[in-house]
């Protein structure tokens, strides 16, 4: 059966893919967003969310009528968090889709790949991706929308300072988000008077990390535990943290931004602290606070459309769509340079991350208020301001 | 001077004697058996005198020279070369370049030349191929020059072994069964060859359960039982030895 | 050995005219990305084949030669500010020795301990690689400079195309030579079988370790020219994944095919592109791909379909 | 501040125990884990001289397709025997239409690394399956015994290891059974021994090969069930599993099943006792690094037979 299906699979697929490579410039008049995200693979967490986000907003503008009075196209394509796969798929946007904005890049390892792409395309690029060096320094066409990781470590730092700890343990995987979460934690320490005491890795596919969570506990001077990771392997690190008994505070970085991470912490997230974007709290943010509409907005729109909680990812892809649209209707077209001059200039856009002021020297455009503080009770987020 | 001489050699294998304290000699220019019944340590003992196997005890010299602890393709480069009771033939090669690989002492393999294909790699390439051809017609495979190595019947591979051996000009030449498996045409036909090969010069040692061929062939027989020497002499006095009937028909008739 | 002889230079010629003709069907640089990838696989692979196919040893590690190749370069250019060629040179010759010194024992076992052993070393230079942040960037990987030849700055998807078609082509042509000689039948020996090699004088070990390092200094030239052509390298290309990725290029092609290696990297560098269409079904359509393949041929695409047109030719005559 | 030091050295003492005990408990953990995983790959090798790579894929089955009939309200152990049952049924499947269709091709079957290939096409296919039908989410199945640990000298350990112990110990008892004592047990070993001498005596090698098949997938999804609770289950978590499975079984030498959990259990506390007392960065380096040098010590892994070429 398999046999017979390959083979039927072998010829669609040639077929399918000379169609598609004959018919692609056909509706000149759509404004084409482009997007490689990590929708499988290791990162697919990431960019799982954030596809389904950009496909269901595609819809809902179209429905409304579209933007400037011409339809939208989102064209998403899978890079597995593969760098490699990332700068074809990049490039495949750019000279072959000629789309006029690329939003994505759910990695920081794949949007640093195709930045030298992207400053020789001259196309505006808003990354989803967390690492600072992304918008450090800043690159003339490189947009992005999330917290940086250093915005959490600066967030955790000043609680544990507020609850006089200074002894720090750092234990985080050996992945690209992680490490630069670590590399921030470690240089931003002496800023806030904080002082690494211990620094334990794991490998992202790790199922147990007793031993890393055993070494901490046994050294001397940990007050508090900051965790840089995400996906299952940062639950099964609540998990073990639980199971020996620990109770050292315990925050996390943005990176744990999901209902999974406490499901599959089996009550060892209890109590952890961890750095959000208001998405996750939008119903327990005050009446008066400009994030609350647009973050219950899109937490109803997107469990409506997926029957699935949302995460804080998907929200980068919404900001990083309103943004690029945004700046589209007042560049009045989709003139390249006028629309990354425009993303630029944005000002007062409120996404559920936050509320954002692009600058020339900031490209990201976030300030710490927009990040919130939230600790892990009874299964669900407690914002704690 | 012997061609080749063992002085006590033996090969245990997990506590058995494949080979038991044996001392031969073999005198070049002539064609030798080794015969005796299955398990004699026929076979245990060309892969001890080609080093496939390091024996437990005693020494293996060539021309006088110690060679007990040369690896095979060093012994090879000393004059030994043999064929195999079960084939190894490189399946993988055509028939052709199955005998060219035989060439493999007499040609250069420098790299530098090879990667680029310097006229000296291609002419000494021609040269082996045209080698390797003549000795394939020398064993009576001219019907296969074109075919691949996995097409060729079974009595046709085991004259390629025979020619492959021959490639690399040997002193001595151990073949190991080579009618195994044959009718009594080609069985006649090997007998024919491997006397071609004796009087081109090369030692022949042969291990061989027809007997109709040893006896026809051999200018001078080894008797192995149970990995010793039974007894050694010419084809007459092998067959009047009562030892050797004995172990032959002896353990038929029990 | 006639024919052999004319079936190399003319699948060579035809190669290269391919090669050449190609890019009056590319409508854009996304099509020359492809073809520039494809080609540096190609290499990988071409050296891989020689590894696998032709001496019959196999290796889960090559992934790891690529990646240091390209990680050399990335480094020496980047951060000590050497010529790129300089840099490529000392990357190939670096790994040329690490293989030759890691070859005698790691050939010494066979089959699928040598696939352990081979993985667990590809897989070593990832962590490393992954680990050493200060000097290679670290999991989100580093910059690497343009690569300049003479006063030439090699920059642009056409440059690029030509650059990597003349190294296939070069890698192709090196690949044939070596496996019609002395130098190449002995390594189709030893796989055909060892004992009968080193019946003939042929020193198996050496020419095991002679291949390895071929097949190594093929897969870090390849991956020096990957990481100026990118102008980025990450450690997912010491992946493991990545290493298994070229030897079933190499299966999937033909093994003992040079022409094999080339078709399987272009195959399956170009089949995430075509497989978009199916959306989420990709990795579906993909695994039965590879499985259908290999049931219905299970020598390869080039050797399988080698045999189908010989069988459609009357048969010549033996003289 | 006063403490005598006797009195510290003594607890350093018990701390430094603890300690190590802890580390133990988390090798045994990882190690019972990978020594399932490998006892799979030793089976199928065992009958067919063919690595499995989607072995992994099996492991992972048994985790999300107990957790999709949890969540259409099976109990759990209904759901875990059903996916067990569903898990073999794929390992049976993935035999009969692809490895079966290449081995025993007129004209000679396909070399082992043209097989192996084709494991690695099922395992693209089976996780893509798993990908569409089952979605890309990490989900946890509740723990079989509860979460309280238990404190052994002041070292916890996971209840639901013991399971997982458990389960292995009775695979290996089971195995061994099953190879001395049974008719099926018997031929395969016969088979691995010498295929042409099984087929020449009568045993169907077609069934064998089904039947390892069918028993390795059942194995590995009953290890992807016991080990949801601790490692979480996804639907791409079989490639990790699958490369520390086949490490387990190489090292502990192939077709052993024994051999396999013995590797298991080596590889695992190796991980865990370099992550505790040299670097948790490079523990993967250095379990590496044993394992290369087991395979330079003993070629043929730790228990693997050593092969003899006749010629």
């Amino acid at each position: 059966m398999i046999a017979r299906l390959s083979r039927r699979a072998l010829l669609g697929s040639a077929i399918a893919a000379g169609a598609a490579m004959i018919a692609a410039p056909a509706m000149a008049q759509n404004i084409k967003i482009g997007a490689f995200l990590a929708v499988t693979g290791p990162a697919s967490f990431l960019g799982d969310p954030e596809a389904k986000t950009l496909k269901l907003y595609a819809e809902k503008i179209n429905s409304a009528g579209g933007v400037l009075g011409r339809k939208i196209e989102v064209i998403v394509y899978d890079s597995a968090g593969d760098a490699k796969q990332a700068t074809t798929f990049a490039k495949r946007l750019i000279e072959d889709d000629k789309v006029d904005v690329i939003v994505g890049g759910s990695t920081t390892g794949e949007t640093m790949a195709v930045v030298p792409l992207i400053d020789e395309a001259r196309i505006p690029f808003i990354s989803l991706a967390g690492a600072s060096v992304i918008v450090e320094p800043v690159k003339k066409w490189v947009f992005k929308m999330p917290h940086s990781d250093r915005m959490a470590v600066e967030k955790a730092y000043i609680d544990m300072k507020k609850r006089n700890l200074s002894g720090v343990a750092i234990i985080g995987g050996s992945g690209g988000f992680d490490q630069s979460c670590r590399k921030e934690a470690q240089a931003l320490a002496p800023k806030y008077g904080m002082k690494v005491v211990a620094d334990e890795t794991y490998a992202p596919t790790d199922t147990d990390m007793t031993t890393q969570l055993t070494k901490i506990k046994n050294t001397a001077g940990v007050q508090a535990i900051f965790g840089c990771g995400f996906g299952s392997v940062t639950s099964i690190t609540a998990r073990n943290y639980k199971q020996l008994g620990m109770s050292t505070p315990f925050y996390f970085n943005h990176g744990v931004g999901s209902q999974q991470f406490i499901d599959g912490a089996g009550g060892g997230a209890e109590g952890v602290r961890v750095p959000v974007a208001a998405l996750l709290v939008a119903e327990q943010l005050p009446a008066g606070d400009p994030q609350k509409k647009a973050a219950l907005d899109y937490g109803a729109a997107y469990k409506t459309a997926y029957k699935e909680p949302i995460s804080t990812f998907g929200g980068h892809a919404y900001d990083g769509l309103q943004i690029a649209l945004d700046a589209i209707k007042r560049a009045g077209s989709t003139d390249k340079a006028k629309v990354r001059d425009a993303i630029e200039q944005t000002k007062n856009h409120v996404g559920v991350d936050g509320t954002y002021n692009m600058t020339p020297a900031d490209h990201m455009g976030l300030t710490l208020e927009s990040f919130k503080l939230v600790e892990i009770r009874n299964n669900t987020w407690k914002l704690l301001e | 001077m012997s061609l080749l001489r063992v002085e006590g050699l033996s090969k245990l294998f997990g506590g058995v004697h494949a080979v038991a304290e044996l001392s031969v000699a073999i005198e070049p220019g002539r064609i030798h058996s080794v015969i005796g019944p299955n398990g004699a340590g026929k076979t245990t003992l060309l892969n001890l005198v080609t080093g496939i196997y390091q024996p437990s005890q005693g020494r293996i010299l060539m021309a006088d020279e110690d060679v007990t602890a040369l690896s095979t393709a060093a012994r090879a480069r000393r004059g030994v070369a043999r064929t195999f009771q079960n084939l190894q033939i490189f399946f993988n090669m055509s028939a052709v370049e199955n005998v060219m690989v035989g060439r493999h002492l007499h040609l250069s393999d420098r790299l530098v030349p090879t990667l680029l294909r310097l006229p000296s790699v291609m002419r000494a390439n021609r040269a082996a191929q045209e080698k390797a051809v003549e000795l394939m017609r020398f064993v009576g495979l001219a019907a296969y020059l074109d075919a691949e190595a996995d097409a060729m019947p079974y009595g046709a591979l085991k004259r390629l072994e025979i020619a492959r051996a021959m490639a690399s000009e040997p002193r001595l030449l151990l073949l190991d069964e080579p009618a195994a498996g044959l009718n009594p045409k080609e069985t006649g036909e090997i007998d024919e060859l491997i006397q071609k090969i004796a009087r081109a010069g090369t030692t022949v040692v042969l291990v061989e359960h027809d007997m109709k061929l040893v006896m026809g062939v051999s200018d001078h027989i080894l008797v192995l039982d149970y990995g010793r020497r039974l007894a050694e002499g010419t084809a007459a006095e092998i067959r009047a030895n009562p030892d050797v009937i004995r172990a032959y028909l002896g353990t038929q008739a029990a | 050995m006639l024919r052999l002889a004319s079936a190399r230079t003319g699948g060579l010629v035809a190669l290269a005219a391919i090669v050449a003709a190609l890019p009056l069907f590319f409508p854009n640089n996304f099509y020359y990305d492809v073809a520039i990838k494809t080609a540096l696989n190609a290499i990988v692979c071409i050296g891989l084949n020689l590894l696998i196919g032709y001496a019959g040893q196999i290796s889960l590690g090559h992934a790891g030669f690529f990646a240091l190749g390209g990680y050399a370069s990335a480094i020496l250019t980047a951060r000590y500010g050497w010529p790129g060629l300089l840099a490529m040179l000392a990357g190939a010759v670096g790994v040329g020795l690490l293989a030759f010194a890691i070859a005698r024992p790691v050939l010494r076992l066979r089959g699928h301990y040598l696939a352990m052993a081979t993985l667990g070393l590809g897989i070593i230079v990832a962590i490393i690689i992954n680990r050493e942040i200060a000097i290679t960037g670290g999991p989100d990987g580093m910059t690497v400079p343009r690569l300049w030849v003479g006063g030439w700055r090699v920059s642009g998807a056409v440059a690029w195309y030509w650059v990597a078609a003349g190294a296939l082509l070069l890698a192709v042509w090196l690949s044939l030579n070596l496996i019609d000689s002395t130098l190449g039948r002995a390594l189709r020996a030893l796989h055909g079988s060892e004992i009968a090699a080193q019946t003939a004088g042929i020193d198996t070990t050496r020419y095991k370790v002679l291949v390895f390092v071929i097949s190594a200094v093929f897969a870090s030239l390849a991956g020096s020219l990957f990481a100026h052509a990118e102008g980025y390298v990450t450690p997912i290309e010491a992946g493991f994944l990545r290493s298994i990725e070229f030897v079933t290029m190499v299966v999937l092609g033909g093994m003992a095919s040079t022409f094999g290696a080339v078709a399987g990297a272009a195959i399956l560098t170009a089949l995430p592109q075509l497989l978009t269409v199916f959306q989420d079904y990709k990795h579906l359509v993909l695994g039965a791909i590879l499985i259908g393949v290999m049931i219905f041929m299970p020598n390869g695409l080039v050797p399988s379909v080698a045999l189908s047109l010989r069988r459609l030719r009357p048969p010549v005559p033996a003289s | 501040m006063t403490k005598s030091a006797a009195v510290r050295h003594a607890e350093l003492g018990t701390a430094s125990v603890a300690e190590f005990l802890q580390f133990l408990f988390s090798g045994i953990t990882v190690g019972a884990i990978y020594a399932l995983v490998g006892v799979g790959f030793a089976i199928i090798y065992s009958a067919s001289n063919v690595i499995n790579f989607a072995q992994g894929e099996f492991v992972m089955l048994g985790g999300m397709a107990t957790m999709f009939l949890l969540s259409g309200g099976e109990p759990l152990w209904l759901a875990a025997l059903l996916a067990i049952v569903i898990t073999a049924a794929i390992g049976l499947a993935l035999n009969k239409f692809a490895v079966e269709p290449a081995a025993h091709r007129r004209g000679g079957g396909a070399s082992v690394v043209t097989l192996i290939i084709i494991t690695i096409g099922a395992s693209i296919f089976i996780r893509g399956a798993a990908e569409v039908l089952l979605g890309k989410d990490s989900h946890r199945l509740p723990a079989f015994s509860g979460d309280q640990p238990i404190d052994i000298f002041g070292a916890k350990l996971d209840p639901q290891v013991l399971w997982v112990l458990g389960a292995l110990a009775l695979a290996v008892v089971g195995l061994r059974w099953f190879f001395a004592r049974t008719r099926l047990g018997k031929a395969m070993l016969a088979t691995s021994c010498n295929r042409l001498a099984a087929e020449l005596v009568g045993i169907d090698v077609r069934m064998i090969l089904l039947a390892s098949f069918g028993l390795s997938a059942a194995l590995g999804a009953l290890a992807g069930i016991l080990t949801a609770p601790i490692t979480l289950t996804r639907y791409d978590i079989g490639i990790m599993l699958g490369l520390k499975g086949f490490c387990a079984a190489i090292l502990g030498g192939l077709g052993s099943p024994f051999g396999a959990v013995a590797g298991g259990l080596l590889l695992g506390i190796a991980e865990a006792m370099a992550a505790g007392y040299l670097s948790s960065a490079y523990k993967d380096v250095v379990a590496f690094v044993i394992i290369l040098a087991v395979l330079f010590l003993a070629p043929g892994g730790l228990f693997g037979a050593k092969a003899t070429e006749r010629v």
